[in-house]
């Protein structure tokens, strides 16, 4: 906690961050905390207090592309997947499509295609676009102009990452041979 | 070349349909070879992806023209790589081999990277946020936006509509006629004191620069039509100088 | 909390019961956290104990239709909410009444209809009064002696005039249309 600050204020600068948080459907930018907090108020040590309050909980603070966002513990997941409604995960077709839009974004469809050595079904795209992890950013300038495809806000959300730099990088995969040896074939 | 690629290759064969394309099939072959993907023999894949196609023929298996044209292609690779027809050939060959081994390890990172995501924690499925979220934004919508620009247009449209149709007339320009300069210089001839500046004789009013540059022709004209008729008399002592009016009679010689 | 339970248990239920009241979309009824809860759970001490940990915080538990939910706090609420003001713009046919109310007035009913060159509809006039930017001006002697009607103050005020003549004139308009949007003269 900020040496400087009035305890009181400080108190209740946590309570509003928690509560706009809690609120809010979306992953919550620091520029929307500082808005409704006191003047002068010390983000950073706000967030810290925030994450230790929650620190083992059933809920959790995980910081999603920029903002702030409760989520629930990862480790309660099979006994809320009966209760809660749970979301299909994306088939290997689709998450290999987007891996190579969120490493080699912009992107044209014809580049997918050939760095995946085969067609793209419209179906894949369709269950990308769908749940909204990737969006059109643009055209090529090429003939035809064809649609550049990027990753959105929400491809980070969904996976629960601050930014694309939480992706490991493209030299760091594939120094590890072992990693490579595919599981084998069933 | 491993020595149960031939049974391995077998059993993929009945996979193939399991494959996203050539490529995809090259991929799961170089990794059985259990090597660094740096270092990997494209010759032994060429013969196990070979033998694959082969297998799903003597089956009659439906194949795809891709695999038809990678297969193609690959036996063209590997009679180059083996059977150079020149120094040339040798190089190309590498090279293709090379952008090959080059490919099948971007598709790898991709593989892997697509793994890494498949591991971590999916909204909505391994993690889940907010159920019912709040909505602290209230919206006012009770106030209008007014704006006299649109009023205006409001105001020209349904004039303009109930007159049928937009009339346009120009601006009139009043502009000094020649006779009216004429007038004027007539009627002021003989209260102006002598050696008058012709342009003393302008109109009062001239709201516009087109207007004073025509009415200062206008009242040349004039002037030099009663400098014709003998009734006054102009000079000019100098080029772009000051046209000075006298009266005939006192003109000087 | 209650004496016969495991505390390791008792907590593990307390996170599962965080996390379901959080993560779904109703207020979540007692059988749903039953279902979820370890055997012989108390269901009464955990929300008592989950109560108790939101006390005095941004968020607190609340019973809704039999259902538990968390809501932001009721003091929180006025600092948090955000009003956002979204300007209608006037309909067509209301915007060129008003045009020719502010042109002509006063002027009757009969006579905006003349100049519009189409009938007007009551509902029209009846917006122009409540906006407050219209108002009776006596009646025209005439037969039937029809309403006159005018511009008020609070028209004015809308269109940030400081009054009538402020507007461009009638003769400046349609004679020509360039004066309409031209900056007055240098």
């Amino acid at each position: 906690m900020s040496e400087t600050q009035d305890p009181a204020l400080f108190a209740q600068d946590l309570r509003l961050a928690e509560a706009l948080i809690f609120a809010a459907a979306q992953p919550v930018p620091p520029s929307a905390l500082l808005r409704v907090m006191s003047d002068f108020a010390d983000l950073a040590a706000i967030i810290t207090a925030l994450r230790a309050q929650y620190d083992g909980r059933g809920v959790e603070l995980v910081e999603i592309g920029g903002g702030f966002q409760f989520r629930t513990a990862l480790d309660l997941a099979p006994l809320l997947r009966q209760v809660v409604e749970v979301k299909r995960r994306l088939p290997r077709v689709a998450m290999e499509t987007l891996a190579i839009i969120a490493y080699h974004q912009p992107v044209t469809r014809t580049e997918i295609e050939e760095i995946r050595g085969a067609t793209l079904s419209q179906g894949t795209m369709d269950q990308l676009l769908e749940i909204g992890v990737i969006a059109p950013a643009g055209r090529k300038e090429a003939p035809g102009r064809p649609t550049l495809w990027a990753t959105t806000p929400a491809f980070l959300s969904h996976f629960g990452l601050a930014d694309l730099r939480q992706l490991p990088r493209r030299d760091e995969l594939l120094l590890d041979p072992a990693a490579v040896t595919a599981p084998d074939p069933v | 070349m491993a020595p149960e690629s031939e049974s391995g290759s077998q059993s993929l064969m009945l996979h193939l349909a399991g494959f996203e394309g050539p490529l995809d099939l090259l991929l799961d072959l170089a990794r059985q070879q259990k090597l660094d993907l740096a270092t990997i023999s494209i010759a032994d894949l060429v013969d196990q992806f070979l033998a694959v196609i082969e297998g799903a023929r003597r089956i009659r298996l439906e194949l795809a023209a891709d695999w038809l044209v990678m297969a193609a292609w690959l036996a063209w690779l590997k009679s180059r790589l083996l059977l150079p027809a020149s120094e040339e050939g040798v190089e190309e060959a590498e090279h293709q081999a090379d952008r090959l081994a080059a490919r099948l390890r971007d598709l790898a990172r991709v593989r892997e990277l697509a793994e890494w995501l498949t591991v971590q924690p999916v909204l909505g499925h391994d993690v889940f946020e907010r159920g019912a979220p709040e909505s602290l934004i209230e919206t006012d919508r009770s106030q209008y936006a007014f704006d006299v620009a649109g009023l205006l247009r409001a105001y020209l449209a349904a004039r303009r509509r109930a007159m049928g149709s937009a009339i346009y007339t120009p601006v009139p320009h009043t502009l000094w006629t020649v006779q009216q300069a004429l007038d004027r210089l007539r009627s002021l001839l003989g209260s102006l004191p002598r050696g008058s500046d012709l342009m003393a004789f302008l109109p009062d009013h001239t709201p516009t620069p087109v207007e004073r540059r025509g009415a200062m022709a206008s009242t040349l004209i004039a002037g030099l039509e009663l400098a014709r008729n003998g009734q006054i008399a102009l000079r000019q002592d100098s080029a772009f100088g000051p046209i000075l009016l006298d009266l005939a009679s006192e003109a000087p010689k």
